[in-house]
């Protein structure tokens, strides 16, 4: 398996992995494990209802080299913008960006989900 | 950046420079490049007498008669010509075939193509370790079983199979030919054609420092084993098996096949060395475990499965420091896991979360060193990003 | 002594130096050595693109597309493959194949295999020169045909036939597909893959300065051709040939076939000059007669016949001095003469006493001149002793 | 084909090849250039009825190399021996003498019946 300058950047660094724990943070998830896989955002926002950013994000995977580098991606690009349920780029748009297989769209389709997910449950965080 | 260290020898060698030097030989025109079958003149006969010597080098190596040695194009082709050629002499005499679900597709492959045509096919089980049980291979052979065909050394797992029990439970049979895939075995174990009680045996040069591309295919004249050919054309190889024979390449099997023999006792104490450095080195990650029965396996196959890693992460992380097969999805032209080690119970993550370090006679303490730091690194990463001794970042 | 000049190219030649130095560069551990079927680390990629450029190259050598090309053991292999793999694919349209007396063994005995199976087989009878009348082809066209095999150059006699005129032939005919054997052709004429109409097409390295035991079969994927496998294994090029694609082997062929279309005409115009050279000197013997049609042949292949000579001793007494193919049967595994000369209308005698001399890259106007010396003295004398022209002693 | 050496010198020298004519010579011959081998024997004898010698034997041969220096080695043989039916050595030992494969004793026999023949013509020279 060959991968683009881009996807091993990503995969390699993979600068955003980990969690974030405290108030303003949720939590979201997509896949499995036992299916290959599994990704999980959490962000952390601040600012006012209405006019709220992402502070900080971070990501945890298992997952083959494209969505880890997607989802570490998708982590960067976060800080900074409004929490909104689709991805900086849509799915299509990231895999001709990181040179994914066609056959792997399913995949970042996880990404997504667990972005949303994440998205949707900050949403439920400043509901609550 | 430094080339990988290689350790994937089950997947091919790299050619001896002896070896390379005895083939240089029979190409350009001052050495043996002759046509072998072209008897009217000197250059012919020189090219002949080239392909015999190399014809018992071969035999000498696998304890077989030279006279069993049929050339083909490698172990694929061998494999093919043993199972189809066998089924097609015997179809008289029954249909029914006994193989095992570990075996190599070039085995598993014709016998789906024999199931297409009529024929019936039982694919045995072996244990958790990966061995089968002679008792199970005699349970079952019916009176309509012509063939069972077995290989030798798994070339995923490295279990050395009993050849002889399984041999003497055909012989009790009666009627059953045994037919053994031994690509993997010449310069790992002791192979003993006319010992160990087959009928036929597939070999491959490149799997032992030879050339890709050829192989031979022992059909024993002792034991009187007859088969249907399937290449037809100028007669070569008693008839067996059409086609020119490719002198620098039966001269570069016959003599790697010759130093394996002479060099395995020696490379296999090496090997032995080198994996147990191997195991302890892999052994502190935690999580790590085996595939197949270690203790009835050739020294150079080490196959692990590393828990809570994703296979195709783990094989891109350690890429650029060692070269190694997986039995990951990715790198197959199939979308499933190893075949083999999920017929040995594993579940499809731990299937495609392992790698096989295949060690040969070029492996050093160095390159075992930089696959133990490779693996450990990529494994405790990848369990990091994936979460699983997660702490904060 | 002096080793015999070489005059036996269509039998085999010797790898070209620039093509050995190629392939050597794909053996050892410094080399492009690695599996071209293990994607997963760089020595496996290293060498799958080695195999790309080679099919490349082949490709171009010869106006097919790359991925027309799957890589065999041979031409044998590609005969096979390409007879059997079309019956059997279009075994539910019909089972009636069209081929010629003057073919390649390598095609002739698949189908007779094929016949032994059901299948009706038409052996066309070649003019005295050895040439097929398309329209003959045409008017043995059925409802049933499936397959037309008809050889480009001739391995006895150099005769080329006209395939462009037979594929119009097939293609008037609608169902039935044409499959070229073109073993000998690569280097010796012109080959248009794409161009001339044809459906399949045998190729060989080893009559081209390349390797012994690689060679391809072309299946047009512009023309939707479509055999069945008849190898099973790891599934490699495109399921049609399983089996490890050996790199040095395909690598060779590679260099050979850009060299030998690069060279064709320069070697074309030497070999043109050689033969003429060699008929000239001969011809004062007498009694000599030209085996196939001389004018419609490649210059490289120069069959002729010894009028009151005996076979096997003709090339006994040429043998110290140069080496050369013959019609006689003791150089066959046949007790028959020819199948090929007899097919033309030759007698027993004629076939028996007849020397084929092939030239290549290599042969000089030396070779030529001993040729001419050698078979001039042993005509001479043979006669002598026959009392052809017999006096006293 | 391989030739034992002793094959390759009388098929290579040939020396007693060619014909002999004048009174006291016969002939005989065996086989047809058409079937592939062919074989003739000249003789000449000299002495008295009893006790002839042949003085000069010639061959002439179409043949492969094996059949050619049998013949060879009959007419060298020859001189100075009593005409008789019988070669000097039997077929079976001439085969083995001179390596001829088994499927090719035929030919052998074709040099015996072109010796016998020509035996045979002495003796009716003689009676007439
Ligand atoms: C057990 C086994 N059988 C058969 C084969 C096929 O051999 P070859 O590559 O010579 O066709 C291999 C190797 O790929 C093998 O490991
Ligand atoms: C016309 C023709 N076809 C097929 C073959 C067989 O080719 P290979 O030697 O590559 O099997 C040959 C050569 O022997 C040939 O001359």
């Amino acid at each position: 398996m060959r991968y683009s300058e881009l996807t091993r950047r990503y995969f390699e660094t993979a600068a955003a992995a980990g969690t974030l724990t405290g108030p303003g943070v949720a939590r979201g998830e997509a896949g499995s494990r036992a299916q290959g896989t599994w990704v999980r955002f959490d962000l952390r926002v601040e600012g006012t209802p209405g006019r709220r950013r992402i502070s900080a994000a971070r990501f945890q995977a298992f997952a083959c080299p494209h969505t880890i580098a997607v989802a570490a991606w998708v982590a960067l690009q976060a800080a900074g913008r409004a929490p909104e349920p689709a991805l900086p780029q849509d799915v299509h748009a990231l895999r001709r960006l990181f040179d994914v297989p066609v056959e792997n769209l399913g995949r970042l389709l996880v990404v997504e989900d667990a972005w949303r997910a994440a998205v949707r449950a900050l949403d439920e965080e400043t509901e609550n | 950046m430094n080339a990988p260290a290689y350790l994937d020898y089950a997947s091919t060698t790299p050619v001896d420079p002896r070896v390379a030097a005895a083939m240089a030989r029979c190409l350009t025109a001052g050495g043996v490049f002759g046509n072998p079958s072209s008897s009217g003149h000197v250059y012919g006969a020189d090219a002949q007498a080239a392909v015999e010597a190399a014809r018992a080098q071969t035999a000498a190596a696998v304890g077989a008669d030279a006279a069993d040695v049929i050339w083909t194009s490698g172990a694929t082709e061998a494999d093919n010509l043993a199972i189809f050629g066998l089924a097609q002499h015997a179809k008289e005499r029954g249909r029914h075939i006994v193989t095992a679900r570990t075996e190599h597709r070039a085995v598993l492959d014709p016998c789906r193509e024999l199931e297409r045509r009529g024929w019936r096919v039982t694919y045995l089980h072996p244990d958790r370790g990966g061995i089968l049980d002679p008792a199970m291979v005699a349970s079952a052979l019916c009176a309509d079983t012509v063939l069972v065909s077995i290989m030798h050394v798994n070339n995923e797992i490295g279990v050395v199979q009993d050849i002889g029990a399984i041999a003497a439970a055909c012989a009790r049979h009666g009627g059953a030919r045994l037919h053994v895939d031994a690509a993997q075995s010449v310069g790992k174990c002791r192979v003993d054609f006319a010992g160990c009680g087959a009928d036929l045996m597939s070999l491959s040069a490149h799997k032992a420092y030879g050339p890709k591309g050829v192989g031979a295919l022992l059909v024993s004249r002792r034991r009187g084993v007859q088969i249907e050919a399937r290449q037809f054309g100028g007669g070569q190889e008693r008839g067996l098996r059409s086609g020119t024979v490719a002198t620098h390449q039966v001269v570069g099997m016959g003599a790697a096949f010759s130093i394996a023999a002479a060099e395995q006792e020696a490379d296999g104490r090496r090997a032995a060395a080198l994996a147990v450095r191997l195991r302890t080195g892999l052994a502190a990650l935690g999580g790590v475990r085996e595939n197949g029965d270690g203790a009835r396996a050739v020294a150079q196959i080490v196959n692990l499965s590393f828990e809570d890693v994703e296979g195709e992460s783990l094989l891109a992380d350690v890429a650029a420091e060692i070269a190694v097969s997986t039995g990951s999805a990715c790198a197959s032209s199939s979308s499933e896991a190893s075949y083999v080690l999920r017929a040995l119970g594993r579940d499809e993550r731990l299937a495609e979360s392992s790698l096989r370090f295949s060690l040969g006679r070029f492996t050093t303490a160095a390159h075992i060193d930089r696959a133990v730091a490779a693996v450990t690194a990529a494994v405790t990463r990848l369990r990091r990003i994936a979460g699983v001794c997660a702490t904060a970042s």
